[in-house]
């Protein structure tokens, strides 16, 4: 790697813990440990702990601490929310409404629910990442008990119209999930005003420790446990809590609250610069829409012509960590299903790569990457056959 | 569950623990089945309680409500005990968990059969009671 | 608390994470934090870490790593088995085999799964916790899928033949789940020899962090996800890894086998002298086994006249950390499903004790607890109806 230099790009893959929400951690290690269901006073600090937590994350999403619920991480949010309603809700009806571009956590559940009896649609969008309102309401019948649509994407960094959807589903009093791992500690979320039931976080994505997440839901909705067991989290979620990482958990999303928008406008604009640096490259796309309904943090573009593994590899021997697809795809060999939903042939959803950026990415990273990525591009276009016979017959 | 400060005083310090050898009033309520009975005595005299203990079998807050129980009525006409509720009970206790309110049902039972005892001794009418059902437990799971 | 003595006899509550793993886990949450699914270098050290991991889990319950999947914790662990079997063996049979005296994890979890379609026989076990082998054979029908019994009882320390379930379990072509959730760490393990085919652990029974756990699962068994989503854990359980949890995991179970047969001799010496002293206080019985059969540091003791609850306050007074019952059920007022079953009556039931040993336990803490109990039983039965009846009644 020359000059050691490493800029790190990849913040939506995971983040790293910062140091003062790893501090507040540790003494739940080695001290304060001591079981929360159990009636000594050792085990105060840790009820008292998790309380603090679960009011810091109800502040930020504004809802009731005793609508938090801590789970395992995002995944285990997701699947608890799409399996602990439809089992729950299976007298009421057996149809479930998602969308075509979530994370796999959602789409792997609803694959599981289907095997099991259960019917799902998912919602097309369009060239941003959009889902349409009006395909949202023809997809609902009298059947539908859940629609799940993520806040903003992982890949594209689409944000979805959630208040909208969530009207229209309160209204037609179906429950509405929304996985928003990649928005909380990132975007200003207000489930209340947005009229959502269920939503998902992972603490990892907001620079709090990994395995340890939240699933909101809202009071008297009918639930099945996914993990079932001993009576902590209200008999809802089952296994002695991992009080440091949920004490981690709440420091993050205070942080991450108290410096939202100022955070959100710089990484705006680091990110406007990058777009508007790699589509500098020719041949060169924008995946997702650009401004207010994009991720502060996200970029992700195709370059035709070449292959995303090649250049990930390339762009590391240049100290840059960067992603094509989600990472939880990159170990299969199909072209990122968020690509395809977007209407690209698949040879060109290949060549994607998405940078990230986060709170420690400065311009002169952006400057830096965007010195070095049309080099690499260049460099695998002359490797490229495709990238010949462009040359040789022009696009057809 | 986190218990008061009240609470963990007076079950750490019961008020009145014992029995009354000479008691015109004795009420037993609960079942040990469940985990819980109380034994109330009272010493009436012109109208007046005059003296109360009682023996606790149960868990914290069952013995912390019957010492707090035995206080407030203590020196008050029989009239004034029977209207003891248990809600002024987990006030004077500065509040139970929620799946300890019955530890304080039972002492407003207990309370009530031991008056009734009483008066029956006394040949007095019984007062009618709606006997509240101790055993609404709440539990963690569900 | 008086001279603020504090002695913690709740370790099969949980235990504190040793430094030594803690320090290990360190540089996993601040520098080490990258995506093991990524394929830039910085994800190389979390990945070389997750298997070095999973190869000291491997090397302690003889099994190859292949076959060690990290979850959120043993009731995560315990509740994948169950469903995860079920589910993907139903065309196979819709019988499920336990025993009365499992953890709530399982128990819960197997009403969950009677609620959708399952059979499940409940195996009753004798006055020390333990089942009958006949029971279990007779037990079996075609239609059995599964047969989940606990390596040892979290509550009165009964360690069950697992070899022998194993033989007849692998003899009988129905894959065998033990939850050895309490037996980690404490007890010799060989999943080849004792024909377990699934095992649940949690790294918080033995010194490592709370919220991670392991699932062994024997190579070519059938299951599906408890988590969908993500390729994590080669597909099988999903979610960005919780890396230093699983580091600490690692850590945590090489030290615990490292010292494992001597810390076990000095705990069940201490056990014994415990177990001997308390059965000194007039009507007191010991619950489960003595011996080899019972956890080295599990003492469970009944106080007749008295309830639990009031024992363990008057406890901490003193500076003494105990439970009654099971930690994850004292949130509930029915005693303890584990004393039911090994044949007491409720009003016996309810005034149980568990003190459970540790690694920082010594002579003196069992000296002062010796101290402590009888005046504090004494205490309580002066407070008791059925202490003043049955001194005047006799026990009828
Ligand atoms: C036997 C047994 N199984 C399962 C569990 C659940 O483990 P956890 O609380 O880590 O989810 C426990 C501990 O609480 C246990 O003792
Ligand atoms: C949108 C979205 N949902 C769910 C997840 C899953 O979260 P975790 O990996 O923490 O389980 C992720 C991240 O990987 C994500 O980006
Ligand atoms: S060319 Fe290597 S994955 Fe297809
Ligand atoms: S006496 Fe039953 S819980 Fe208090």
């Amino acid at each position: 790697m020359e000059n050691n230099k490493r800029i790190y790009m990849d913040y939506a893959a995971t983040t790293y813990t910062k140091p003062e929400v790893l501090e507040e951690m540790i003494p739940y290690f080695t001290q304060e440990f001591g079981n929360p269901s159990s009636i000594y006073s050792l085990s105060r600090g840790t009820k008292k702990a998790i309380d603090l937590a679960r009011e810091r994350v109800a502040k930020v999403i504004n809802c009731e601490p005793a609508e938090v619920f801590f789970t395992g991480g995002g995944s285990e949010a997701d699947n608890w929310a799409l399996k602990g309603i439809a089992f729950a809700n299976k007298h009421r009806g057996n149809h479930i409404i998602t969308t075509k571009i979530e994370h796999h956590a959602i789409l792997h559940a609803c694959e599981f629910l289907e095997r099991n009896g259960f019917e799902v649609t998912y919602l097309p969008v369009d060239e941003e990442g959009k889902i349409s309102i009006e395909d949202l309401k023809n997809a609902i019948t009298d059947k539908t008990i859940l629609v799940s649509i993520m806040y903003a994407n992982n890949e594209i960094g689409t944000i979805q119209p959630i208040k909208e959807i969530g009207e229209i589903c309160r209204e037609k009093r179906i429950f509405f999930h929304t996985d928003a791992v990649q928005a909380v500690g990132h975007e200003k979320i207000d489930v209340k005003d947005m009229k959502i039931d269920l939503l998902s976080m992972a603490a990892h994505k907001f620079y709090g420790p990994k395995g340890v997440g939240v699933l909101y839901i809202r009071k008297g909705i009918r639930i099945d446990n996914l993990v079932h067991g001993g009576g902590q989290e209200r008999g809802r979620r089952a296994g002695t809590e991992n009080i440091a990482g949920i004490v981690g958990l709440g420091k993050a999303i205070e942080l991450a609250n108290e410096n939202l928008e100022k955070e959100h406008e710089r990484l705006s604009k680091l990110r406007d610069k990058l777009i508007n640096g790699l589509l500098q490259v020719p041949y060169t796309r924008l995946n997702g829409p650009t401004g207010k309904d994009r991720l502060a943090g996200n970029v992700n573009v195709c370059f035709r012509f070449i292959e995303g593994e090649s250049i990930l590899l390339l762009l590391d021997a240049k100290g840059i960590c960067a992603s094509s697809g989600s990472a939880c795809t990159s170990g299969s060999l199909n072209p990122s299903h968020v690509l395809l939903a977007i209407g690209l042939p698949h040879e060109i959803a290949h060549g994607s790569l998405r940078l990230t950026l986060g709170d420690r990415t400065t311009e002169e990273d952006v400057d830096y990457v965007l010195e070095v990525v049309p080099s690499v591009v260049q460099r695998l276009r002359e490797m490229s056959p495709l990238w010949d016979d462009f040359l040789k017959k022009g696009d057809k | 569950m986190i218990y008061s400060e009240k609470v963990m005083d007076h079950f750490t310090n019961p008020r009145n623990v014992g029995e009354i050898q000479d008691a015109n009033g004795v009420g037993e309520v609960g079942n040990p089945k469940c985990g819980d009975i109380m034994k109330i005595y009272l010493k009436v005299e012109d109208n007046i309680i005059k003296d109360v203990k009682f023996k606790t079998f149960g868990c914290g807050s069952a013995i912390a409500s019957s010492s707090m129980a035995t206080e407030l009525i203590k020196g008050k006409t029989v009239e004034e005990a029977w209207e003891l509720t248990n809600k002024a009970v987990a006030e004077a206790l500065d509040g139970l968990p929620p799946v300890k309110m019955h530890c304080s049902v039972l002492a407003e039972q207990a309370i009530h059969k031991a008056i009734n005892d009483y008066r029956k001794g006394e040949g007095l009418e019984l007062w009618d009671y709606e006997e509240k059902d101790a055993h609404e437990h709440e539990h963690g799971e569900e």
